[in-house]
C-alpha cells in the first residue's frame, strides 16, 4: 500500500515538475511583448475560459476589453458584475457620471393638427418613408408614425399610440440609450436631461420651414416667431432657422414661454395644472398629446 | 436577326399599353408653369432670372453650374412670378422658377418649322456643346446630362451606339409613338449622337410588341449602313442599359462600371429625338412626350408637353382625374414614383402620367418570406433581394456591401414577383443609400 | 479500412457532439459566426490530436506499468493543459498568424471536454497508438462539421424573426436536437 | 378628392400570393390523396383529417396564445404540414400519436423558429422523424394495401424496402425484390407504405402539375431521383445479387414522396439553383447509403432533414452568377 | 456578504445550467433519468464544494503564475477520489454516468468558481458559494433527467406510470438538447418573475 | 496575509507541495478503495453468471478459460459445486446489435442444453432492443430449456424458432448470433 502511494508520489510530483519546467523554459525562450495591461485584466477575471462571453476564451476577453472604448456588449458571465467593476478599476475606465437624460418626442402633429393628405402604402419603416416623400400628413420634418423608433428600442420604452399616430416615451423604462434617436431618419427624437418628477419643457417641432409653410401643413408648427426668445428669462431659448429651440440645461421649467407660443408648440409635460385661466388652451393642447396616458400629474387635479 | 433578349431573370408584367397608337398630341400652354432647376442627375443648376422678368420660349434660366450639370430653359413666354422652392413628386420643396405664361414666342435662333434637316454640318465638339447648351440630358428616366456621356472618359473607347426604344415599362407608350412619328428625325438625331461620340455603329433595340415601330426604324435608317434595328423580345427589365448591351451585344457591363467599360453607349430615342432638335433645329429642350394613362383614363393619350406643366393640367386633358383613382404615378408602374400631389410640374424625366384604380393599387400584407427563390430567379443582376432586404432591415452594410446591393439597378422585379409581398425593394434602396454613403466617406478619408 | 471506419463512426455515426454530448460549451457558446468556427474547429483538431497522441504514451509507458491507471484523469488534465499553454506559447513566437487564426481559441480547449474525452475514450477503447490519432481525428472533424454546419444556421437565423423568448441559446439547443434528431438517420452505417 | 396613396414602386404585383401556391400543391397532391384512399380506405381519411385539423389547431392556438401574433393558420402552409404528415405516416397509427406529430412539426419544426419561412428543418419531417423515432413499433409496421374499413386493427406487413433489409446477408437481392409486389403494382402504389408515398405514377402527376403551375423547378426532384438512379444503378451493376436494381429504388419508399414534395420546400431548401443541384445530389447520396448501409430500412427522411442543416451554408457560399462579374469582350 | 443570498443565487438567478450555459456536456450526457441527473449533480456539487474549499483554505499560498495548474491538480484529486468511491459503492451509477465523471474535472464551473469565487472570498463563503451552484446544478439536472424520464419512459424516479414506452426520442440524444431548450425557456421565465 | 511572491522556486515548491498532498490524498482513497472495486466488479460479473446457471460454491470469475473465436474472444466460466463442474457460463458477444456491440453470458448445463441467457453490457435503444434484458422483458424465456441442436437459434423471420422482440428484429438475431457463438464456443471447448 504505502508503495503505492509512493508512485502516485512520485509520478504526479515528476510530471508536475516536468511540465512546469518545460513551460517555463519554453515561456522564457518565446517570449512576446504585449500590453501589461492585458495581464492584469486576465488576472481579474475568472480564467474559466468557458467562452460564457461570447470570446475564445479569457485572454482574448481581456484583450477586447483592453482595446475598446467602452464595456457595453462586453460582459464576463461567470464574473458578473464584480469582475467587471474590477476590470473597470484596472482600466481606469469607471462609466462618467452623467446627467440622467430621457428621450423626448418633438413633434406634435397628431391628425388632428396635422391633417392627413396622403396613404402611405409601402413598406412599414420610417426610413423608407422619409426617402420617398414628406408624410401623410404633409410637413416634411414630422414624425411619419412608422415607429422605427419603436422597434429599435430594447427596452421597451417606446410606443406608438394609434390615436394620436406618435411614439410616447415610458420614462421609467428609458435608459437614454440612443438607439432611437439614431434611427429616427427625421432627428425627432432628442435626448434631453431628465427633470425632478419627469417634468419637461420643450419645443415639440423641429421644422425649419418658414412660418406660413409650416402652419399650412400643421397648426401646432413652430413658426418663428420668436415670442418664447423673447420672454425667456434665462437665455435658454435660441432661434435658427424658423425654430426655437429650449437647451435642456438653462432651462429652468419657470414656464414663462408656454402661454407666450401662438400655436402652442411648446409643450410642458408633468407639471401641476396652471393657477391661471389664460393658461387653459395650452393645457388643452397637452391633454390631447397625452392622452395616451404616459402622463401622470397631468390629471392630478 | 432573331428575337434577342437578356439572359437572366426578368418578369413579364401585363403590358397594359392601352395608349398605343395614339398619335402624339400637343397639350397646350397651362396658365402657369413651374420649372425646378434640378431635373437632372448632378449639381442643380445656378438660377439666372429673377421675380418680374420677362422670359422667352427657349431662353436660358439656369445654366450648367458644373460638368455633370446642363442648362434649363423657359419652356415658355411670360413673367417670372417667383423663385422660391416648390413641392417636388416626393413633396419635399425644391428650388423652381415659376412663371406666368403669357404666350409662345421663341427666342431667337431657334427653328420651329417642320422641314427635315438632314446633313450634320458641326464637329463631334461642336455637337457636345450644343447638347450641352440646349439641356439636354437622358430621357429615358435618369435624366443624366447627355454632353456627359458623349464625352468618352480617357483611356476608354466606345464601338457601339445603342438607341433604346425597348420601352418595357407597361402602360407607358411615349417612345413607341416617338418612333412612330419621328422616325426620320430620330435617324438623323442617331447620327449626330454617333458622330458626337465617335462611333460607326448603331443599334436599336426594340421590343417585339412594337412590331410597326420596328418596321417604321427599319425603313428610316435603311440608307445608313452604320445604323441597325433589332428586335428583341418582349422582357421586363429589357430598358435598362445593361440589360439591353446584353441582349444586342452580349456584352456585360462590369459591376461598379459604366457602359463605356465595354465600348458601349445608350441613348433613349427620346434623347435622339432630342438631340435632332438642338443640334439640326437649335430648340432647347422644352417639351417632351409624356403618356397620359391609366384603366378608367376617358382618354388615355400621347402629349406633347411643355417641361413646368402640372400634372394637372394634362390629366384634364387626358378627360379629367376618374373617380376611382387611389395612385397617381409619374411614370411607368415598375419604376415610377408615386406623387403625393397633382399639382407637381412635368420635368425632363417625366415619361407618364399612369394614374391607377382602387383595386389595383392596395399593396397586400407584408408576409414573411418563404423563401421560394422567385425573387432570386428574377432579378437581372443575379442578386439575392430576400437576404439584401433582412440585411437592410438589420443594418448589415458590411454584409449588403459584399452581396452587391449596388449593383442592383431598382427595377423591382422583386417586389413585382414575391409572392408575400415583401417590399423587397424598399428596403434595399433603402440599404443602397446607406451602403453609398458608407462608401463615399471611405473614399473621402 | 479499418481506419476509415473509426474515421466515420467518430464524424457521422457518434458524433462527438450530438451523439456523445462532448464539447457542447463551445459548440454553443463559439457558433455565432462561420468564421469563428472554422478557426475553432483548426484549433481543436490540433490540440485534440497532440493530446491524444501524448496522454495515450504517458498512459501506456507510465500509467500502466506502475500500475497506477486511477491517475488517468489528473494526469491527462495535467498533460493537457500544461499542452496547450506550450502551443499557445510557441505559436504566438514562431507564427503570429497562425496564433491569430487559432491560438485565440487555444485557452478555451483546456476546458474542453471534446479534448479530455477523446483522451479518455482512446485509451477505453483499447486502441493503438495510430488508432488513438485516427480517432481523434476522426472526433476532430465530427466537431467540426457540427459546429460549421450550426454557425452557419445560427448565422442564417439572426435574420430570421425568431421569437423573443427563443432567441439565443434555447433556439440553439432546439438546432442541435433537431440536428442530432437528422443524424440518427445514420445509426448503423459503420 | 380621395386621398393620393403614396408607396415606393413597383406599382404592379402578380396575381401570385402565399395561399395560391400552397394551395396549388394541395391541388397537385389530389391524385395521390385518391390512390391512397383507393388501397388504405377509411385509415387514410381519418389519418389525413386528423393530421390537417391538428396541424392548422396548434398552429392556430400556439400563435394565438403563446407568441401572441395575429394568427396565419390558413394561408395553407399548415393544411400542407398536415396533408404531409398524414402522406408519410402509416395508415393505421393511433390518433393520438398523430396529434403528438403534429404539434411537434407545428410547434417544434415551425413556430419555435418564428413561423413560416423561419424554420430551418422541414416541420413535417420533423414531426415524422420524431414520432419514428420515438414510436418506432407502430410506424413500423405498415397496413396491407387493399383493406377499405380498417383503421387501427389493420392488418400489417413489411415495406418492399423492409423486406429487402431484413433479408439482405440471408438472401441474394433478387430473391427479396421477388418477394416484394411486382414493378407494375409499384408504380401504381399496391404496396405497403406510409399512406401517400405510395403512388408512384400520381406522385409524378403532381410533379407534372407543380412544374407547369411554376411552382417548383425541376432541380431538386430531378438530381435527387438521378443521384438515386445512378448511384444504385452503378452498385447493381456490380453486384446485383447484392444490391437492389435502381427501378426498385425508385419506385418504393418515401423517395417519391421526399423529392417531390419534402425536399422542394422552399423555406428548407437552398436559394439557389446551383445550391439545390447540390443539396439534391447529397439527399440522393445520403439515401442510398442509409437504405444500403444504415440500420434503417428507408432513408429519406433523415437524409432530407440532414441536408436541412447544411442549406444555411449552401446558401452562404453558392451565390447565383451575378451579373457583370466577369467582363466579356465579344 | 449575506450568505442565504450567496447561497440561492445559484439556484436560479445565476443557475450554472439555465443562465450561465455551463457545464452543459453532462447535463446533456447523463440526464436520461432524474436519478441519474442527481447523482451527476451530487458527484459535482461534492467536487465543487471540496474544491472551492480547499483553494479558499490555501489561496494565499500560491503563487500566482502556478494558481491554475494548483487548481486543476486539487480539482482533478477530488474528481479522482469520487470516481473511486462511486466504483467502489455505487457501481451501477457510475455505469450509467461513465465518462462524465472524470469529465467534471474540465467542467467549467468548477474550475471558473474556485477561480472566480473561492480565491478570493473566504472560507464560509466559498463553502456557500459551492454548495448553493452545486445544488443548483443538481437541481438543473434532476429537473432535466426528470422530464426526460417522464417523456421518454413515462416514469419517474423509476416508477413507470403508464402502459409501455414514452416518447423513446426524450431519452435519445435529440430529447436531451430539444428539452433542455424548453426549459430554459421556463427558466428564463421564471427568473423573470422573481426578478 | 499577502499573496506569495512569483518566482521559480515558490513556484515549483508551491506545485510539487500541491502535487505531494494531492497524491497523499489519492493514494489512499485508492488504497482504501481498491478492495471494494474489485469485490464490485467481481460481484457484477458473479451475478451476470448467477443469473444463468444454479447454484454453485466456487469462484468462476476466477476459474475461466478464454477462447479466441470470430476475431474476438469468448470467455467460459466453470461453475462447480464442490469441486465438480454443474455447468458452463460463456460470456459472448456480437457486433451486429442495432447500436453495434453487445454481450451476453450464456449458461449451459453439461448437455449444452441452454439453462438460461443474460445481458451484460448493451447500448441498444431503451424501449425497444434493451428488452432484452431480463429484467425488462420475458425474451430470455424462450430460450430456457432448450438445447442449440434442435432449437434453430434464429428469428421467425429467418425461419428460426426465436420469437422476436417486437419491433426489435435486428437486436433479437444479433442475441441469437450471441447464443449459438456462445455454444460454439461451448462445443468447441468440449472437444478438446
Ligand atoms: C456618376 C456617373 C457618371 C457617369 N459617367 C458616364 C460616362 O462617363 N460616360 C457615359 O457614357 N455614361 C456615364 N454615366 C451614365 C450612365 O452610364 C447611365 O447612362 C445613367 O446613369 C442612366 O442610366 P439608367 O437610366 O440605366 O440608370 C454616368 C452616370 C453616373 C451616375
Ligand atoms: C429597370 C430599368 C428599365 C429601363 N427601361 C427603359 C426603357 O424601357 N426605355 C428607355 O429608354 N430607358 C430605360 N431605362 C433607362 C436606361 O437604362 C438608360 O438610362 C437609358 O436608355 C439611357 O439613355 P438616356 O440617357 O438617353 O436616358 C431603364 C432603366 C432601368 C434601370
Ligand atoms: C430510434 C430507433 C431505435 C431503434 N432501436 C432498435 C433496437 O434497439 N433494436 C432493434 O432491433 N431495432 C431497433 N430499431 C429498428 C426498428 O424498430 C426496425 O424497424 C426493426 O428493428 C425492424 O422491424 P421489425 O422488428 O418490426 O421487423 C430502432 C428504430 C428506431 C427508429
Ligand atoms: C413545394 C412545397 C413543398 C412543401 N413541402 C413541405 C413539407 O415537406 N413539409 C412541410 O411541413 N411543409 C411543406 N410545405 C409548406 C410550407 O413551406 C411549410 O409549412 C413551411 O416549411 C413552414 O415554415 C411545402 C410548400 C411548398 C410550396
Ligand atoms: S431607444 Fe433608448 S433612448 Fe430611445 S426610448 Fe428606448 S431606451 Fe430611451
Ligand atoms: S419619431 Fe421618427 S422614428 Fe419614431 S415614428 Fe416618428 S419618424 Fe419614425
Ligand atoms: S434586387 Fe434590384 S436589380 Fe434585382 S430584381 Fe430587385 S430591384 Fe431589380
Ligand atoms: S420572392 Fe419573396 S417570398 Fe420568395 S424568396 Fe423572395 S422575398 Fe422570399
Ligand atoms: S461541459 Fe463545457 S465543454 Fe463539456
Amino acid at each position: 500500500m504505502s508503495q503505492i502511494i509512493l508512485y502516485t508520489i512520485i509520478t504526479l510530483v515528476a510530471i508536475g515538475a516536468v511540465a512546469a519546467i518545460i513551460l517555463y523554459l519554453v515561456a522564457q525562450k518565446f517570449k512576446v511583448y504585449e500590453d501589461p495591461r492585458i495581464d492584469q485584466v486576465e488576472e481579474a477575471l475568472p480564467a474559466a475560459n468557458c467562452g460564457g462571453c461570447g470570446f475564445a476564451g479569457c485572454r482574448n476577453f481581456a484583450e477586447a476589453l483592453v482595446k475598446s472604448e467602452s464595456f457595453d456588449d462586453l460582459f464576463c458571465p461567470v464574473g458578473g458584475n464584480e469582475v467587471m467593476g474590477a476590470v473597470a478599476t484596472i482600466l481606469g475606465r469607471e462609466a462618467v457620471e452623467q446627467d440622467e437624460q430621457v428621450a423626448v418626442i418633438r413633434c406634435n402633429g397628431t391628425p388632428e393638427f396635422r391633417p392627413r393628405t396622403n396613404i402611405y402604402d409601402g413598406a412599414g419603416s420610417c426610413a423608407v418613408a422619409h426617402s420617398l416623400y414628406t408624410g401623410e400628413g404633409g410637413c416634411p420634418h414630422g414624425c411619419l408614425g412608422e415607429g422605427d423608433c419603436v422597434v429599435v428600442c430594447d427596452f421597451d420604452a417606446i410606443h406608438m399610440n394609434p390615436v394620436t399616430g406618435l411614439p410616447e416615451v415610458i420614462d421609467d423604462k428609458c435608459t437614454a440609450c440612443g438607439a432611437c434617436v439614431t434611427a429616427c431618419p427625421r432627428d425627432i427624437i432628442e435626448l434631453r436631461k431628465k427633470n425632478k418628477k419627469d417634468r419637461k419643457i420643450f419645443v415639440s417641432c423641429i421644422n425649419e420651414e418658414k412660418g406660413g409653410v409650416a402652419r399650412k401643413n400643421c397648426s401646432v408648427a413652430c413658426i418663428g416667431c420668436s415670442k418664447c426668445f423673447n420672454v425667456c428669462p434665462f437665455d435658454a431659448i435660441t432661434m435658427n432657422n424658423n425654430l426655437a429651440y429650449i437647451d435642456p440645461v438653462k432651462c429652468r421649467l419657470c414656464r414663462k414661454c408656454v402661454p407666450e407660443c401662438p400655436t402652442d408648440a411648446i409643450l410642458e409635460i408633468n407639471f401641476p395644472p396652471p393657477r391661471d385661466k389664460s393658461k387653459e388652451k395650452v393645457e388643452t393642447a397637452s391633454e390631447t398629446t397625452d392622452s395616451g396616458g404616459t402622463e401622470k400629474t397631468n390629471k392630478n387635479s | 436577326m432573331g428575337l434577342l433578349t437578356f439572359s437572366r431573370g426578368g418578369i413579364h408584367p401585363a403590358e397594359n399599353k392601352i395608349s398605343a397608337g395614339k398619335k402624339i398630341e400637343f397639350a397646350g400652354l397651362p396658365e402657369q408653369v413651374i420649372i425646378p432647376v434640378s431635373q437632372h442627375l448632378g449639381a442643380p443648376s445656378k438660377v439666372l432670372v429673377k421675380k418680374g422678368d420677362e422670359v422667352k420660349t427657349g431662353q436660358v434660366i439656369a445654366e450648367s453650374s458644373g460638368f455633370v450639370s446642363t442648362n434649363i430653359h423657359s419652356s415658355v413666354t411670360g413673367k417670372v412670378l417667383k423663385v422660391d422652392a416648390f413641392p417636388d413628386t416626393s413633396g419635399y420643396r425644391k428650388m423652381a422658377v415659376q412663371i406666368q405664361v403669357e404666350g409662345d414666342e421663341w427666342v431667337e435662333g431657334a427653328d420651329t418649322g417642320d422641314e427635315l434637316i438632314t446633313s450634320i454640318e458641326y464637329t463631334s465638339e461642336e455637337i457636345r456643346d450644343k447638347i450641352l447648351k440646349a439641356g439636354i440630358v437622358g430621357l429615358g428616366g435618369a435624366t443624366f446630362p447627355s454632353h456627359v456621356k458623349l464625352t468618352t472618359p480617357k483611356g476608354k473607347k466606345a464601338d457601339h451606339l445603342l438607341i433604346n426604344g425597348a420601352e418595357c415599362e407597361p402602360y407607358l407608350t411615349a417612345d413607341h409613338a416617338l418612333m412612330l412619328e419621328k422616325s426620320r428625325e430620330l435617324a438623323i438625331g442617331t447620327k449626330i449622337l454617333m458622330k458626337g461620340l465617335g462611333v460607326d455603329k448603331a443599334i436599336i433595340g426594340i421590343e417585339n410588341n412594337k412590331p410597326d415601330a420596328i418596321r417604321v426604324m427599319e425603313e428610316a435608317v435603311s440608307g445608313d449602313p452604320g445604323i441597325s434595328v433589332q428586335a428583341l423580345q418582349v422582357k421586363y427589365p429589357q430598358g435598362g442599359e445593361k440589360q439591353l448591351i446584353k441582349a444586342i451585344l452580349n456584352r456585360e457591363v462590369p459591376s461598379g462600371g459604366l457602359p463605356v467599360d465595354v465600348g458601349v453607349v445608350v441613348f433613349n430615342v427620346g434623347t435622339a429625338y432630342a438631340s435632332y432638335n438642338a443640334v439640326q433645329k437649335n430648340r432647347p429642350l422644352i417639351e417632351r412626350v409624356v403618356t397620359v394613362t391609366g384603366k378608367s383614363v376617358s382618354n388615355p393619350s400621347n402629349f406633347l408637353v411643355r417641361i413646368g406643366t402640372p400634372a394637372s393640367y394634362i390629366i384634364e386633358k387626358a378627360g379629367g382625374l376618374p373617380e376611382d383613382t387611389a395612385k397617381v404615378i409619374n411614370g411607368g408602374p415598375m419604376m415610377g414614383k408615386a406623387v403625393s400631389n397633382l399639382d407637381i410640374p412635368i420635368v425632363k424625366g417625366s415619361s407618364g402620367i399612369l394614374i391607377i384604380r382602387k383595386e389595383e393599387s392596395a399593396r397586400d400584407a407584408v408576409k414573411p418570406c418563404i423563401r421560394c427563390t422567385k425573387c432570386v430567379s428574377v432579378c437581372p443582376m443575379g442578386l439575392e433581394p430576400y437576404l439584401l432586404m433582412a440585411q437592410a432591415e438589420k443594418g448589415m452594410y458590411e454584409d449588403l456591401e459584399k452581396d452587391k446591393v449596388m449593383d442592383c439597378i431598382e427595377c423591382g422585379s422583386c417586389s413585382y414577383t414575391c409572392p408575400s409581398s415583401r417590399p423587397l425593394l424598399d428596403y434595399i434602396r433603402l440599404g443602397k443609400a446607406e451602403v453609398g454613403k458608407i462608401m463615399r466617406s471611405r473614399k473621402a478619408v | 479500412m479499418e481506419y476509415v471506419l473509426i474515421i466515420i463512426g467518430a464524424v457521422f455515426v457518434s458524433n462527438i457532439v450530438l451523439n456523445q454530448f462532448l464539447g457542447i460549451c463551445p459548440f454553443i457558446g463559439v457558433s455565432n459566426k462561420v468564421d469563428t468556427a472554422v478557426g475553432m474547429t483548426g484549433a481543436v483538431t490540433f490540440v485534440m490530436v497532440i493530446a491524444t497522441i501524448f496522454t495515450y504514451l504517458i498512459f501506456q509507458f507510465v500509467l500502466v506499468p506502475l500500475e497506477l491507471t486511477y491517475l488517468r484523469t489528473i494526469t491527462f488534465i495535467l498533460v493537457i493543459a500544461s499542452l496547450v499553454q506550450m502551443v499557445e506559447i510557441m505559436l504566438k513566437k514562431i507564427s503570429p498568424p497562425l496564433y491569430q487564426a487559432l491560438g485565440i481559441f487555444l485557452p478555451l480547449i483546456t476546458t474542453n471536454c471534446a479534448v479530455l474525452g477523446v483522451a479518455v475514450l482512446a485509451v477505453q477503447k483499447d486502441f493503438n497508438l495510430l488508432e488513438s490519432a485516427v480517432f481523434a481525428i476522426g472526433n476532430a472533424i465530427g466537431f467540426g462539421l457540427a459546429l460549421v454546419t450550426f454557425s452557419g444556421i445560427r448565422e442564417h437565423l439572426d435574420l430570421m424573426d425568431v421569437p423573443k423568448p427563443m432567441k439565443g441559446v434555447p433556439i440553439a439547443f432546439i438546432v442541435a436536437g433537431l440536428m442530432a434528431l437528422a443524424f440518427m438517420g445514420f445509426t448503423g452505417i459503420v | 378628392m380621395n386621398k393620393l396613396i403614396v408607396s415606393p414602386s413597383p406599382h404592379a404585383h402578380t396575381q401570385e400570393n402565399v395561399p395560391r401556391l400552397m394551395y396549388g400543391v394541395i391541388i397537385s397532391m389530389l391524385p395521390a390523396f385518391a390512390v391512397s384512399i383507393y388501397f388504405f380506405g377509411m385509415g387514410m381519411i381519418i389519418v389525413t383529417a386528423v393530421s390537417i385539423f391538428s396541424c392548422i389547431a396548434f398552429e392556430y392556438l400556439i400563435q394565438k396564445y403563446m407568441l401572441k401574433v395575429k394568427p396565419t393558420h390558413l394561408d395553407g402552409s399548415a393544411f400542407l404540414t398536415g396533408l404531409l404528415l398524414a402522406f408519410c405516416l402509416p395508415a393505421n397509427i393511433p390518433f393520438w400519436m398523430i396529434m403528438i406529430g403534429a404539434i411537434v412539426a407545428i410547434g417544434i419544426g415551425k413556430m419555435t423558429f418564428g413561423g413560416l419561412g423561419n424554420n430551418i428543418f422541414n416541420p413535417a419531417l420533423v414531426g415524422r422523424v420524431f414520432l419514428f423515432v420515438s414510436f418506432p413499433a407502430a410506424m413500423t409496421s405498415y397496413p396491407e394495401p387493399g383493406q377499405w374499413l380498417t383503421y387501427m386493427d389493420a392488418v400489417t406487413g413489411a415495406t418492399p424496402l423492409g423486406i429487402l433489409k431484413e433479408g439482405i446477408g440471408n438472401h441474394t437481392a433478387t430473391e427479396l425484390v421477388g418477394q416484394a409486389p411486382g414493378y407494375m403494382d409499384l408504380f401504381i402504389g399496391k404496396m405497403m407504405g406510409s399512406a401517400g408515398e405510395v403512388a408512384a405514377i400520381a406522385l409524378l402527376l403532381g410533379l407534372g402539375y407543380m412544374l407547369v403551375r411554376r411552382i417548383i423547378t425541376w432541380h431538386i426532384p430531378v438530381s435527387i431521383l438521378g443521384t438515386v438512379a445512378v448511384f444504385t444503378g452503378f452498385l447493381w451493376l456490380i453486384n446485383p445479387q447484392q444490391f437492389a436494381d435502381p427501378l426498385f429504388h425508385l419506385l418504393t419508399g418515401g423517395l417519391m414522396l421526399g423529392a417531390i414534395y419534402m425536399a422542394t420546400d422552399y423555406v428548407t431548401s437552398p436559394m439557389t439553383k446551383k445550391g439545390m443541384l447540390i443539396y439534391g445530389v447529397l439527399i440522393g447520396i445520403l439515401t442510398v447509403i442509409i437504405r444500403i448501409l444504415g440500420a434503417y430500412p428507408e432513408g429519406v427522411q433523415f437524409a432530407i432533414l440532414i441536408m436541412n442543416a447544411f442549406v444555411p451554408l449552401l446558401n452562404k457560399y453558392f451565390k447565383p452568377r451575378r451579373f457583370g462579374k466577369e467582363v466579356q469582350h465579344g | 456578504m449575506n450568505q442565504w443570498k450567496n447561497f440561492s443565487k445559484g439556484l436560479l438567478r445565476e443557475n450554472a445550467v439555465f443562465v450561465m450555459f455551463l457545464g452543459l456536456c453532462p447535463t446533456l450526457g447523463v440526464t436520461t433519468s432524474a436519478v441519474n441527473g442527481l447523482g451527476m449533480g451530487l458527484a459535482t456539487t461534492f467536487v465543487l464544494l471540496m474544491s472551492n474549499f480547499v483553494v479558499s483554505l490555501i489561496k494565499n499560498q500560491i503563487p500566482d503564475k502556478v494558481r491554475i495548474p494548483a487548481f486543476i491538480v486539487i480539482i482533478a484529486t477530488f474528481v479522482t477520489v469520487v470516481e473511486m468511491v462511486m466504483k467502489a459503492y455505487l457501481p451501477a451509477l457510475f455505469d450509467a454516468l461513465g465518462l462524465f465523471i472524470p469529465l467534471i474535472v474540465v467542467n467549467c464551473l468548477v474550475l471558473g468558481r474556485a477561480e472566480a469565487f473561492a480565491s478570493k472570498n473566504n472560507i464560509i463563503s466559498s463553502i456557500v458559494d459551492g454548495l448553493g451552484l452545486g445544488i443548483g446544478f443538481a437541481l438543473a439536472l434532476t429537473s432535466l433527467g426528470a422530464v426526460r424520464e417522464i417523456l421518454g419512459s413515462g416514469a419517474i424516479f423509476g416508477l413507470s406510470f403508464i402502459r409501455g414506452d414514452g416518447m423513446l426520442l426524450f431519452i435519445l440524444p435529440p430529447g436531451a438538447f430539444i428539452a433542455l431548450g424548453y426549459l430554459i425557456v421556463i427558466a428564463n421565465k421564471l427568473k423573470e418573475k422573481t426578478a | 496575509m499577502a499573496k506569495k511572491e512569483s518566482n521559480f522556486t515558490s513556484m515549483l515548491t508551491t506545485l510539487s507541495i500541491v502535487a505531494l498532498m494531492a497524491a497523499g490524498l489519492l493514494g489512499s482513497v485508492y488504497a482504501l478503495t481498491k478492495e471494494p472495486i474489485r469485490l464490485a466488479e467481481l460481484r457484477k460479473k458473479n451475478e451476470a453468471i448467477e443469473a444463468v446457471v444454479p447454484e454453485f460454491n466456487n469462484t468462476p470469475s476466477e476459474d475461466f478459460k478464454k477462447l479466441g473465436i470470430d476475431g474476438d474472444s469468448v470467455t467460459l466460466y466453470s461453475v462447480k459445486v464442490d469441486g465438480k463442474e454443474i455447468a458452463t457460463a460463456v460470456e459472448t458477444f456480437t457486433n451486429n446489435g442495432f447500436s453495434g456491440e453487445f454481450k451476453l453470458m450464456v449458461g449451459f448445463d453439461t448437455t449444452g442444453a441452454i439453462i438460461d441467457v443474460a445481458v451484460v453490457s448493451h447500448a441498444e435503444t431503451p424501449g425497444l432492443g434493451d428488452k432484452m434484458e431480463q429484467a425488462k422483458s420475458d425474451f430470455h424465456v424462450q430460450f430456457m430449456g432448450k438445447h442449440p441442436d434442435e432449437f434453430r437459434l434464429r428469428v421467425a423471420k429467418d425461419r428460426g424458432d426465436v420469437d422476436a422482440i417486437t419491433a426489435s428484429t435486428i437486436s433479437s438475431r444479433a442475441y441469437c448470433e450471441a447464443v449459438q457463438r456462445a455454444y460454439d464456443a461451448y462445443m468447441e471447448s468440449k472437444k478438446n
